[in-house]
């Protein structure tokens, strides 16, 4: 077995580094590690954003009860590529009106974020293209180009629905920064690193960091609906409001990189999800058997389909409403959660207590997460509450008496002329 | 964002937008998100009807009235149908008018889950309620495919009875969609009803209030929501409507949610109506002979009947010749989008798509 | 090989194009963009220094780069406030035009 | 050690600072206020790769996230709760001088840099984040808390100079000021 294993294991390549580096200059290691890591993302980016269009078409269309796409090759699965070839060949407009210059700009720039983020995962043990020290804080910063690559689309169209939806993207961007600044910050404190690569090595001598701060969790999990916008706050290209948003006027490849990027992110946010707080490649000791990079991944499409699950399910917020769960739930929530969790780490490191403590601190912080939310839940949705959400049903007819209307409806009869 | 003052902007929504739900405009001027007023622009999809109708014999007609409302075809051959039989003075067999109650009833099903269904889309759900109540709309659209050959613009009705009896296996059809629709609405309610986000979208959005309701003469579903037990099935019962027992569903708050769940009650009740009507449905012939060119005597007729949008009515005058002197549709989707503009100003565009959503409007039958 | 000289030849450019730009804009939020500049091209000056000289902590420059990007924020929200808030009174933010002190 | 000799670094500073510098000037000639935004945000980016080369990773991060993120958003908001008219990156009519001030600081400012005899070394930081955050909560335990309270206060008299006041309900807008 030991042979099979070996070359999906990227070990040649651990084999290749430590020859390069004993041969030649730091720097060319650097690059040709650096060329074949991005090469390998690039690979697998490419191939997720094919996989992930028929996936997504597919499973929701199971969800609503339809089949899906089923003509394009076996099960449909060639029909990516049918929906890429599609979209090449139709005509790329460009209103008149638009600003030319930033109008082709958007496209590319919506790319480089979502690339970058695959940068700083640890696919396997020793296999991280960039094991940045502050990767937490990386992965934040440049999650905020997006917004500004949507912003720039939606200024440039020259159209007010695009306009709109930017203004709601930038809107919702700066709300959703904050508490998910504060819910890194949990799992930041507990593992004492804020390398992403750290942190799954932390995980992999305790435990899955999902059990010890799950209001992170779900917090993440809401902020990266709205930071991807999909359903339920997909605001920014809410078809039944403003048409596309931001990419109403992007047709063709152009629109279809506007999807493929929205795939990808799709895909770094479940990689995110799986990485910071369900272990990345540790699962257990199973990967041991199974390679690592593939328990990875295979988390990665877990948390992807929760997304696609989602979408098909949940109706979308107003963006008030959007703004004000980050304000009023999410930010408070989340504070709750650094603190609680803050306590909890001081109290681990000045008592000097073994790793023991963390079974009940995970206990208790899923009793308290759960509690919050229930509480919180409770309080936000007593309005809707406040009358059944069924019908009265009446025998027969019946016309309340109304208010006398205004004087001008109600006229006497003007007398016949004699 | 309403203090802060930013230029206001006119964002036109519609004639081609995914939310209004054909080919009609409004004319939104926001301040930021937030609609300060708002134009109805209409008449993208006039086709003169009316005064094409009066070029046309009284039967020539009857295929107007599927393209009106063409997502309620047959609620529009009936009530055209009974405003000339009521003008010419001819009686309908029992049977067809058994056959036109059941299949009205269906009509207000299927119009009523489309209605539903785009109008948890307009909400923002990626068409799932859509799906799904589709599912139960093919099958009913199925059933007029065996009955009388087409699925939209059906054309069923005529006047004097039905054009076809219909065949052996439509009963076992329709009797296990009946059998099966009281839990495929319990499906619809329980994927919706509950939902807080949905409740949070058309919770206390684009109330109308029963006074106001009342005075722009809104009826169907919209006026229930706001509270108004008012049905034409029990207020001027036509066909065998006074043989039926169903209730009336009344909203309490007058919002778009209440509209929503009105509707979802209308056709459990819908569901009753057929149910008894399968069970009564006499034997005999489906309508009556009559001669080509009809000429009713001179004179008017109103008809009127609950179309699944609200009141449609008809106002027919003949001059004694075998063409309408005057033909004139008082459509309920025309009359309650009215009340549109009071719903949406001060609202955002999110709630007003709800609201339009809500109302149920039908462009086919707004335009003519 | 990059000396600190280097870093501050480009510390200096940044500094002097940002004043350029602060002096020489009319719009509020054109002078402030040309103070973030400059606020930057000190930011970058401060890391060089943490970097490139000998200090007996050097990752006191980082830290205090870190306090001007805290103070800049501050900044930049309080002024584009007073942007917001002065369009809303003169509507323009052409500082020009704020002539009220002048007699 | 008297510098970075790392090739690959020095090649990627001069790169950045090109960039950097390239699209500062871009902020100082271009007419579009919100091309300028743009161009500024580049040239933020440019920063951040800058600070990298200096091994500066957490500050390069949080001036992505800070500027890039936040302050230019913040501009772009303000440029377009202002109407188009306002949208002009002009400059004033006595640019010349002002220019010929500028380039007399750069000259002094790059002398300065030039003449002085430093003290070079090429610091090796471990990990900055820990490094930062020991440094923030221990010799500069008293400015951290300074600054949060600093934050505080920016933010709240951000929200008093923009919340509305009854009485002056803000004249209307211009009646052609259309989008």
């Amino acid at each position: 077995m030991a042979p099979l294993l070996n070359w999906y294991d990227f070990d040649p390549f651990h084999d290749l580094y430590h020859w390069l580096d004993k041969h030649v200059e730091s720097w060319v290691v650097y690059l040709v590690a650096a060329v074949i890591g991005s090469a390998g993302i690039l690979t697998f980016v490419g191939l997720g954003a094919l996989v992930n269009v028929w996936l997504e078409r597919r499973l929701i269309g199971r969800i609503q009860v339809r089949r899906g796409p089923n003509r394009v090759g076996p099960f449909g699965l060639v029909q990516p590529v049918a929906d890429a070839i599609k979209l090449i060949q139709k005509e790329v407009l460009q209103p008149d009106a638009a600003d030319s210059r930033l109008f082709n700009l958007p496209p590319i720039i919506v790319f480089i974020p979502a690339m970058l983020t695959f940068a700083v995962f640890a696919w396997a043990p020793d296999l991280v293209l960039a094991n940045l020290d502050a990767g937490v804080l990386y992965l934040l910063a440049i999650s905020s180009i997006t917004a500004l690559a949507i912003f720039i689309a939606g200024w440039s169209s020259n159209n007010k629905y695009a306009l709109l939806g930017a203004m709601r993207v930038i809107a919702m961007m700066i709300s959703y920064e904050v508490p998910m600044v504060m819910c890194f910050l949990a799992p930041v404190l507990l593992a004492g690193t804020m390398s992403v690569a750290g942190l799954v090595q932390w995980q992999q001598h305790h435990f899955l960091l999902a059990a010890f701060v799950p209001m992170s969790v779900l917090i993440y999990g809401l902020s990266a609906t709205a930071e991807l916008n999909r359903t339920p706050a997909d605001i920014a290209e809410a078809e039944s409001e403003i048409v596309a948003g931001y990419h109403t006027e992007y047709s063709g490849m152009k629109f279809g990189l506007f999807y493929a990027v929205e795939l990808i992110n799709s895909l770094a946010v479940s990689g995110i999800m799986a990485s910071l707080f369900f272990g990345g490649w540790w699962l257990f000791g199973v990967e041991k058997v199974i390679p690592a990079w593939i328990i990875f991944i295979l988390k990665i499409y877990f948390f992807y389909f929760g997304l696609i699950w989602l979408r098909g399910t949940l109706p979308r917020f107003r963006i008030d409403q959007l703004m004000g769960l980050a304000w009023k739930m999410l930010l408070p929530l989340a504070l709750i959660n650094v603190a609680v969790i803050a306590t909890e780490v001081l109290i681990w490191q000045e008592a000097d207590l073994g790793g023991w403590v963390l079974a009940p601190y995970a206990v208790v912080n899923i009793a308290l997460t759960a509690a919050l939310v229930v509480v919180f839940f409770r309080i936000v949705t007593a309005r809707f509450y406040r009358l059944p959400t069924r019908v009265i049903l009446v025998r027969d007819i019946q016309v309340p008496a109304l208010p006398a209307p205004a004087s001008s409806a109600l006229r006497p009869p003007t007398p016949l002329p004699q | 964002m309403t203090e802060l003052r930013t230029p206001p902007y006119v964002v036109n929504i519609g004639p081609q937008h995914p939310s209004t739900h054909g080919v009609f405009r409004v004319k939104a001027t926001l301040d930021g998100e937030r609609i300060i007023d708002a134009e109805m622009v209409l008449g993208y999809l006039h086709r003169s009807m009316e005064k094409l109708a009066e070029e046309r014999t009284f039967t020539q007609n009857i295929p107007f009235t599927d393209r009106m409302d063409y997502l309620a075809a047959m609620t529009g051959n009936l009530g055209y149908c009974l405003a000339v039989e009521k003008l010419a003075g001819i009686e309908v067999p029992e049977r067809a008018q058994y056959l036109r109650v059941i299949f009205a009833e269906l009509q207000r099903i299927a119009s009523h889950c489309m209605a539903n269904g785009t109008f948890v889309n307009d909400c923002g759900a990626w068409q799932t309620p859509l799906m799904y109540m589709f599912r139960e709309r093919e099958r009913i659209l199925d059933l007029f495919e065996m009955t009388c050959g087409a699925r939209l613009t059906t054309n069923y009705m005529r006047i004097g009875g039905v054009s076809f009896d219909v065949p052996d296996e439509f009963y076992p059809a329709v009797n296990s969609l009946m059998a099966e629709m009281p839990d495929r609405i319990a499906e619809y309610e329980g994927l919706t009803l509950d939902n807080e986000i949905l409740l949070a979208r058309a919770r206390d959005i684009g109330v109308l209030r029963p006074d106001v309701a009342i005075n722009s003469s809104a009826t169907g579903p919209l006026l229930r929501g706001s509270g108004i037990a008012w049905d034409v099935r029990k207020a001027d019962p036509y066909c065998v409507y006074d043989r039926m027992e169903f209730d009336i569903p009344i909203g309490r708050n007058g919002d778009c949610f209440d509209r929503f769940i009105v509707r979802m009650e209308e056709m459990r009740q819908s569901v009753r109506i057929i149910k008894q009507a399968l069970e009564q449905l006499p034997a005999g012939p489906v309508n009556v002979p009559l001669p080509l060119a009809l000429k009713p005597p001179p004179g008017e007729a109103y008809a009127r009947i609950e179309s699944p949008k609200g009141e449609l009515g008809f106002y027919l005058v003949s001059d004694g010749g075998p063409t309408p002197y005057r033909w004139h549709v008082r459509s309920p989707s025309y009359i309650n989008l009215t009340v549109l503009k009071d719903m949406v100003v001060g609202l955002s565009i999110a709630d007003a798509i709800v609201s339009l959503g809500s109302i149920d409007i039908n462009v086919g039958e707004i335009d003519r | 090989m990059i000396k600190i000289e280097d870093v501050l030849v480009v510390g200096g450019l940044l500094f002097a194009i940002g004043l350029y730009v602060a002096l020489s804009r009319r719009n509020a939020v054109g002078i402030l963009m040309g103070v973030e500049l400059m606020l930057n091209s000190v930011n970058l000056n401060l890391i060089g220094f943490a970097k490139l000289t000998e200090a007996p902590r050097p990752i006191d420059g980082q830290v205090f780069a870190i306090f001007v990007i805290t103070v800049a924020a501050a900044e930049a929200a309080v002024a584009l406030a007073l942007a917001v808030s002065v369009y809303r009174y003169r509507q323009s933010i052409d500082v020009d035009k704020l002539d009220l002190l002048k007699w | 050690m008297t510098g970075i000799d790392d090739t690959a670094v020095v090649i990627a500073f001069w790169v950045m600072a090109v960039v950097t510098i390239g699209s500062a000037l871009m902020v100082a000639t271009v007419h579009d206020l919100i091309h300028a935004v743009l161009f500024l945000i580049l040239s933020f980016v440019g920063i951040a790769g800058l600070y990298i080369t200096l091994s500066a990773d957490f500050v390069a991060m949080v001036q992505i996230l800070i500027y890039a993120g936040a302050i230019s958003v913040l501009m772009l908001f303000s440029i377009l709760l202002t109407p188009r008219s306002a949208r002009d990156n002009a400059g004033v009519s006595y640019s010349a001088p002002i220019a010929s001030v500028a380039i007399l600081v750069a000259v002094v400012l790059i002398y300065a840099g030039l003449s002085t005899d430093w003290a070079y070394a090429s610091n090796g930081f471990t990990s900055t984040a820990r490094e930062i955050g020991n440094a923030l909560l221990d010799p500069y335990a008293l400015p951290f808390e300074v600054a949060s309270v600093l934050l505080v206060v920016a933010m709240v008299g951000a929200i008093v100079l923009v919340r509305p006041t009854h009485e002056a309900g803000g004249t209307p807008l211009g009646e052609g000021e259309q989008f």
